[in-house]
């Protein structure tokens, strides 16, 4: 009984992200013209998955108490790769899947290694690592595009129905949260990257293995965002190396993570918050869809409702009764 | 003592911090089923000591050897697989991780290479009960707990770790009397299990009771190591200053005027749960103690009283009339002239990476500038005045206050709140951790304030010190006045009875 | 206590050297070697002419990266700079419609609109306790709406008064009036940072802002303001943008957030906040005018730039952006 | 399902095909009024506010907005899978037809299958799609560099030093625009040595990068931008660099330039595509609707004044903003807005 409300008290986050989410979406789904139908919320899901798979990169890193501003460009880079990689029979298709994981994983790992060996604060580390990501998708693919012989069938198998109604996308997103973001809560590991994000010298003088902590952290966060941008191919059948795009998704990712209850401080938040807000953020952009707003007039009602939805967190502050407690 | 082969040994181990020998040459012997001691004035090295054997520095010369063997510990988590464990002075707790998962921390319990919750709750369960705190849930945050609280999570997850050395860094400094025989029970009977202890402590009676063998430190250097009981305490505290010691506390020689209006006169003060009703009065001269168990409202009366919590019901008044004090600024503004050192100096009361000037000045900031513009000679008379005054040791005003040593870097506090010219001066816990001389120094600086006419009010958790310091002693229980005591009615046994709840007649009969 | 054990430690050195610390002396090395390597390519990279206008470029990047400066300092962060450049400078052209009057009031009125933005952020900061990360995310998203909304919505007269000309793209005695411009910035900067009870609470409250607020600084109208001067300087550098290319465009400001951000950390000043000084933000934004000026000059390829920067970033920062190592 | 027909289409002066082989459409005509969105990206940039503008302006004329019940704009921004689920969301929701402008032009192969099945008219501009699936309203990117090409070579008959200042890397618009250029000077014979410098099609940035070419380069023979041409110039003028020729887009600031610093050489051609190809793409999508015979991909006639003929008030606006593109009007589509008329509401007329 005791136990529960300690368990309630660790989610209260991620439920209001939850509440937010499914709030937005209610509004949503009752203006639509269709309705809820398993296309419209196949839609939704695509778009929601690809955000939320940046949104859980960015966890990663934020437990840490770092911040990852290249996430985006591993995002672009995964995307101009997987253009290039995601061709010719089964079997090729899933050695390109591979590289591009691994790709996400090596530039996780670079991340990594400069934040930890070279003593860097992560949130400049990253946007000059971003830059040289950017730099090499620019490379790969100077113009929009895709290779010869891309092969659509994984891409439309991932985002499409599952029996006709489900969304394979978000089935594979709830699999990647059992499968991978479950175990890594419960393993050691993950409990060294939430220790060291509350407290690395704390964590540290406990025999937290603080350098390994991190560079899993950054690793997975790189694995996550190249799933992004795998899932941006199989979106799209193509890549292209857009700067501002990048840009958009690493902020919002941060958006997404600070809606899901993620503390930037780190050390405390879960990636299936992040998935919350970043579905909560993407209904933002959809309730657009369904009340008609005059189009110039619609990016402020983004940005008054993003106001809005940021400034919720702060309803806490009326029961801070010792103002000392606004500081920690 | 040696025939046997210790448990463990240190040789000569040194370590310079720039020109600061923080350890030179120290030699150390450590033997299973006894408590040694360390004693040292602030800065003396103790926990530089500490820091080298568990493994989080690293010397720069000398060995040391575990059962007789050479050993070196890359890192904590080498030294805890050696069997080597610290409770360091400055916590080490995660403040987001659940208590449990704090005490299993190093090593989890894991089934399919998952950490088993259920199997490390048992664990947390036990040594919490072992250390005294069972009554601390195992699923609550570190960051919701108490201070007092956190040291006894601290000590059991050390007791988790089964260690064969286990070295305890003033870890019962933000202990109450109470909580510190709970831990007294512990450590003896991990001495009796044949386990090594380290105890590190500036409080003497704490060592006497303790203590097998003791080894005193000075500047780096180990001055003597001696069996307990040896030396007279007076003798002690002469090795460890190096220089002839007198009483520690000054003279009550106050001259209040009982008449006068009280500066400070708080009126039935009431918070959430935590303060039910609080009236204190202090009067200029005077100094008044906070008593009581801890965390019965004591410090929470202090913030209030500075404006720092909300919601705050009930009346303060300054020099007789009512005030609404909404925070430190209003505080310390002239017309109230109300000065706070904070519980946690490394927090609360200094930013350790700027220089002591940037820190002293900090507070007097409208004393020493005109239209926001800072008065930079002014600034550097005041701080040099402040320096002098409490002679704090330091290489320069622009070193960093982080260097210093703990019982200076309590000074800057004090003295960063001097330099505004306080009338109320309220002091929690100020001597925490800070060596026998200069806590002298800062008892005498009270009384010496108290005599140019402020009121003061003292939290402290050491009741020699309410009894050496307070004219007066306010002892709390439950957020509430449980009882006044004042002048020679002062002593050890009414302040502990009170603070229990025991009816003092009661217990006298 | 007359214990001895810190009387042999070094004096404390003259008050100038201190100033001039390791990432500061290093970043001014950088740009000299940027500038040797830059010289192998064309002899005209040491020309006069072109390190003036490189100091004329760079003083846009050098207004706002002083007031992100500021915002870094506390520990904070603010990324809704490049709609508050934006801002400043459509509005300062705005108001330049309106007659004399408004030619007049036209950068003072640009500026204020830049204060209010960061007001914004500012009450979100400090009172509501937003992360500033966030909270200045949406005031950017609000901020491009506002001038979407009004670009499409209203008669726009975005040409550049003749003051913000004047100001942004003349000179007197040949140092260009957007050195001029910066120079004063900093001097204040210099002066607010250093010598008055604001600049001390700035860094009181970078290092620790419970003490801070213990100490009875008003810790959270300090952050405010701060916000409030970010914003007003990002608009400010607006205003010189505008005078600069004459006019004000939507979007202008899109190219100066990473780079202000980029500029201050290179220059050493603390992410965390508490730490750093101005001498080393000159430098930090001279170092990214010079490395993105010659990397655009020099004929290599988008991607190629686009690697090289981030690589000579990186390679600066493992110089001297490390921390200290803990054991 | 739209039938292949043999041309003309039925509107021959507005429709003109693409190339030769253009196939023809005729999608079986339905009764109106017709539901008709509009799916945009990128909105935060004065074409695109433009754009917009213009969409609105021609849906509300009293004969468009009779075959209309609905017409929806939708901004998403940057992301180009924000912008195929906004697609998707009209096709699910049963709009008749869908204008888009592509943040991406490749990425759009899952979404034309689905307008297809449903029978949905999809037309592209600007950035068009990959695709004979769908309809384009297309812009001859490459044919655009080539014209500036070809004025510098007209200019410049013994070649000399350019300098391109290009536009967005990684977009297909800046690919097409730099090979034009480079395979028409190529072709030319001619000793062109060319200098890039990237302007982003930003005023700010173009003028930058054109201050630090001219700061590094010396002089330049003539100059070539695909966009924040004013700033372009504004670097010569800031520089004291001698005018030159210059091919460049149609900002109404670039021309105003022009206008004033022909004689001192500053010889330009000002071409390109404004945003009111939005009305003729709106236009096409009616057409398509109601039966009439379309060519999959449309040409669109490049607006293009030249120097000598800037003419204030007719193909530029002294006394307007610098900032919005001239020369977009389409009169064998019956499109006359000038771009000072949608630019240049007020709140009253709104
Ligand atoms: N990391 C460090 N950097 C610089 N100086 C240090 C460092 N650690 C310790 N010192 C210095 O070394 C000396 C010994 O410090 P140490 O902490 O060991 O003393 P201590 O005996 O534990 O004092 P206390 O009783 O206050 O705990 C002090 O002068 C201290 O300032
Ligand atoms: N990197 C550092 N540079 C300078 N001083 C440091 C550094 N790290 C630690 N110190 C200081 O050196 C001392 C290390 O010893 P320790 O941490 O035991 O504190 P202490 O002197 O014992 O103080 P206290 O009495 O509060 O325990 C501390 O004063 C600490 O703040
Ligand atoms: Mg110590
Ligand atoms: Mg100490």
């Amino acid at each position: 009984m005791n136990g529960l409300r300690y368990s309630f008290a660790e989610q209260r986050g991620m439920l209001l992200a939850l509440a937010i989410f499914i709030i937005m979406f209610a509004l949503y789904l009752a203006n639509h013209p269709a309705g809820f139908t398993p296309n419209v919320v196949q839609t939704a899901a695509n778009k929601g998955v690809l955000l939320a798979l940046v949104a859980m990169a960015q966890t990663f890193v934020v437990l840490t108490a770092g911040i990852d501003l290249s996430v985006g460009m591993i995002f672009i880079l995964a995307n101009c790769l997987a253009s290039y990689l995601l061709v010719g029979t089964p079997v090729t298709v899933a050695l390109g899947v591979g590289g591009v994981l691994l790709t996400g994983l090596a530039c996780g790992a670079l991340n990594g290694l400069l934040v930890i060996y070279g003593r860097l604060q992560p949130i400049v580390i990253t946007i000059a690592t971003g830059a040289v990501f950017f730099g090499i998708a620019l490379w790969i693919r100077p113009y929009p595009g895709s290779a010869d012989g891309f092969s659509a069938e994984l891409a439309d198998a991932l985002t499409g129905k599952v029996f006709g109604v489900f969304p394979a996308s978000l089935l594979f997103l709830i699999a990647l949260v059992l499968l991978v973001w479950l175990p890594f809560r419960r393993s050691v590991i993950g409990r060294a990257v939430y220790a060291v994000g509350s407290s690395e010298p704390a964590a540290y003088m406990s025999g937290v293995p603080v350098m390994r902590a991190k560079f899993v952290a950054y690793v997975l966060s790189g694995l996550f965002a190249a799933m992004g941008g795998l899932f941006m191919t199989f979106f799209t059948y193509s890549g292209e190396a857009s700067l501002a795009n990048g840009n958009t998704y690493t902020l919002s990712s941060i958006a997404a993570v600070v809606l899901g209850g993620v503390s930037l401080f780190g050390g405390r938040g879960s990636a299936v918050g992040a998935i919350f807000g970043a579905l909560a953020f993407r209904a933002i952009g959809d309730l657009l869809f369904v009340f008609d707003f005059d189009p110039l007039w619609q990016p402020l009602f983004q940005g008054v409702v993003l106001l809005l939805a940021v400034s919720l967190g702060s309803a806490r502050l009326f029961q801070v009764r010792n103002r000392l407690d606004l500081f920690t | 003592m040696d025939d046997e082969v210790p448990l463990f040994r240190m040789e000569g181990v040194s370590k310079r911090y720039g020109g600061v020998h923080a350890l030179d040459k120290a030699d150390l012997v450590v033997r299973a089923g006894k408590v040694h001691a360390i004693l040292g004035e602030n800065g003396a090295g103790k926990s530089t000591l500490i820091k080298i054997m568990s493994g989080v520095v690293a010397p720069d010369e000398g060995r040391m050897m575990l059962d007789g063997r050479e050993v070196s510990f890359a890192d904590p988590a080498a030294a805890n697989a050696a069997g080597i464990v610290c409770i360091f002075q400055e916590l080490s707790l995660i403040p987001d991780l659940s208590v449990a998962d704090n005490i299993v921390i190093s090593n989890p319990p894991t089934r399919f290479g998952m950490i088993d919750r259920k199997a490390q709750q048992a664990i947390a369960r036990e040594a919490l009960e072992r250390a005294g705190g069972g009554d601390i849930h195992p699923m609550e945050l570190v960051r919701n707990l108490p201070l007092s609280r956190r040291q006894i999570v601290e000590i059991a997850k050390a007791l988790a770790r089964k260690p064969r050395v286990l070295i305890l860094d003033e870890a019962t400094s933000a202990l109450t009397a109470a909580d510190v025989e709970t831990v007294f029970g512990v450590l003896k009977r991990l001495r009796s299990e044949g386990i090594a202890l380290l105890y590190i402590s500036h409080r003497m009676h704490e060592i006497t009771e303790l203590a097998d063998d003791c080894t005193v430190f000075r500047n780096g250097r180990k001055i003597a190591t001696y069996p307990a009981g040896s030396k007279t305490d007076d003798e002690v505290v002469q090795l460890m200053i190096g220089r002839e010691y007198s009483s520690v506390f000054p003279p009550k020689t106050s001259n209040v005027d009982p008449a006068a209006t009280p500066v400070l006169e708080a009126r039935n003060l009431s918070w959430l749960q935590r303060l039910n009703g609080v009236s204190i009065t202090a009067r200029a001269g005077e100094v008044v103690g906070l008593g009581g168990l801890d965390g019965q409202g004591q410090r929470e009366l202090l913030l209030a009283l500075f404006g720092v919590l909300r919601g705050v019901s009930g009346e303060v008044l300054i020099d007789g009339k009512s005030r609404a004090i909404n925070g430190p600024r209003k505080a310390k503004a002239p017309d109230i002239g109300m000065a706070l050192i904070p519980e946690d100096r490394k927090t609360e009361g200094l930013m350790l990476p700027m220089s002591v000037r940037d820190n002293l000045s900090f507070a007097a900031m409208s004393q020493i500038s005109r239209a926001g513009i800072v008065d930079q000679r002014a600034e550097s008379a005041a701080i040099d005045r402040m320096i002098k005054l409490l002679a704090i040791k330091t290489a320069s005003p622009a070193a960093a206050v982080g260097s210093l040593s703990g019982g200076n870097q309590q000074k800057v506090v004090i003295a960063k709140w001097l330099m505004v010219g306080p009338r109320i001066i309220l002091l929690n816990d100020p001597t925490r951790g800070i060596d026998v001389g200069t806590k002298q120094e800062i008892y005498a600086l009270l009384r010496q304030l108290a005599a140019e006419g402020a009121a003061i009010i003292l939290y402290s958790t050491d009741y020699d010190e309410l009894i050496g310091c307070c004219d007066r002693v306010v002892v709390l229980y439950d957020g509430a006045v449980k009882r006044e005591l004042v002048g020679p009615e002062v002593t050890e046994h009414a302040l502990i009875a009170s603070a229990l709840n025991i009816d003092l007649r009661e217990a006298v009969a | 206590m007359t214990t001895d054990k810190l009387d042999a430690t070094t004096p404390p050195r003259p008050r100038w050297t201190s100033r001039i610390d390791m990432p500061v002396a290093t970043a001014f090395g950088c740009i000299l070697v940027l500038l040797l390597i830059g010289s192998l390519y064309s002899p005209n990279f040491l020309s006069p002419e072109y390190l003036l206008q490189q100091l004329k470029v760079g003083a846009f990047l050098g207004v706002i990266a002083t007031g992100m400066m500021l915002v870094i300092l506390l520990g904070q962060i603010d990324l809704s700079v490049p709609w508050a450049v934006t801002l400043g400078a459509m509005m300062a052209s705005a108001a330049t419609a309106y007659g004399p009057m408004g030619e007049i009031f036209a950068i003072p009125f640009g500026v204020l609109c830049g204060v209010l933005m960061g007001l914004v952020n500012g009450i979100g900061v400090a009172y509501l306790r937003i992360p500033s990360m966030i909270i200045t995310l949406a005031v950017n998203a609000v901020a491009q709406g506002l001038m979407v909304a009004y670009t499409g919505g209203f008669a726009p007269q975005d040409s550049a008064s003749p003051a913000m000309r004047y100001l942004a793209a003349g000179s007197v005695l040949g140092v260009p009036n957007a050195v001029i411009v910066w120079a004063i910035t900093g001097v204040v900067a210099v002066f607010l940072l250093g010598r008055t009870t604001f600049g001390r609470a700035i860094y009181g409250i970078g290092n620790k802002e419970a003490a801070a607020y213990l100490s009875g600084i008003p810790t959270q109208r300090v952050v405010m303001i701060a916000f409030a001067l970010c914003g007003g300087l990002a608009a400010f550098g607006g205003v010189l943008l505008a005078g600069y290319a004459g006019k004000a465009a939507q979007s202008m400001g899109d190219a100066y957030l990473l780079p202000a951000i980029a500029a201050v950390v290179l220059g050493g000043t603390s992410i965390l906040g508490g730490r750093g000084n101005y001498l080393g933000t000159i430098a930090g934004v001279i170092l990214i005018t010079l490395l993105q000026s010659i990397l655009s000059v020099m004929q290599i390829a988008e991607f190629g730039r686009q690697i090289i920067y981030g690589a000579v970033i990186i390679v600066m920062l493992l110089l001297y952006g490390r921390e200290k190592s803990g054991r | 399902e739209p039938a292949i027909v043999a041309g003309p289409a039925t509107d021959p002066e507005c429709h003109v095909p693409w190339a030769e082989d253009t196939q023809f459409f005729q999608f079986p005509a339905k009764e109106g009024p017709f539901r008709v969105a509009l799916a945009n990206g990128y909105i935060a940039n004065t074409w695109r506010i433009q754009m917009i503008q213009t969409a609105k302006a021609y849906a509300a004329q009293p004969d468009v907005a009779a075959l209309l019940s609905e017409f929806k704009v939708v901004s998403t921004g940057e992301d180009v899978a924000a912008q195929i689920s906004a697609i998707n969301n009209f096709i699910d929701s049963g709009y008749d037809a869908i204008v888009v402008n592509a943040q991406n032009p490749e990425a759009f192969a899952p979404v034309i299958k689905r307008a297809k099945e449903a029978g949905i008219v999809l037309v592209a501009f600007d950035n068009i799609l990959d695709t004979t699936d769908a309809i384009n309203v297309n812009v001859d990117q490459k044919g655009l560099g080539e014209l500036w090409a070809n004025w510098l070579i007209k200019h410049l008959p013994d070649g000399g030093k350019v300098l391109e200042v290009r536009g967005v890397a990684g977009t297909s618009v800046d690919t097409d625009r730099h090979n034009g250029i480079h395979e028409t000077l190529d072709a030319s014979g001619k000793p062109f040595e060319v200098f890039e410098v990237v302007g982003k099609w930003d005023d700010g940035t173009a003028q930058k990068a054109t201050a630090d070419a001219i700061a590094v380069q010396g002089q330049f023979d003539g100059i070539t931008a695909q966009g924040g041409d004013t700033g372009v110039v504004q670097a010569m003028i800031d520089a004291g660099h001698p005018f030159v020729p210059f091919g460049g887009e149609t900002e109404n600031g670039f021309r105003k330039f022009c206008a004033a610093h022909a004689a001192e050489g500053l010889k330009c051609s000002s071409a390109g595509t404004g945003p009111a190809q939005v009305a003729v793409a709106i236009k096409t999508a009616l057409d398509a609707l109601q039966g009439k015979v379309v060519p999959q991909s449309v040409k669109l006639p490049l607006a293009i004044v030249e120097d000598p003929d800037f003419k204030d008030g007719e193909n530029f606006y002294a006394d307007q903003s610098d900032n919005f593109f001239v020369g977009n009007a389409f009169p064998t589509c019956g499109i006359n807005f000038t771009a000072q008329e949608i630019m240049g509401q007020t709140e009253a007329n709104q």
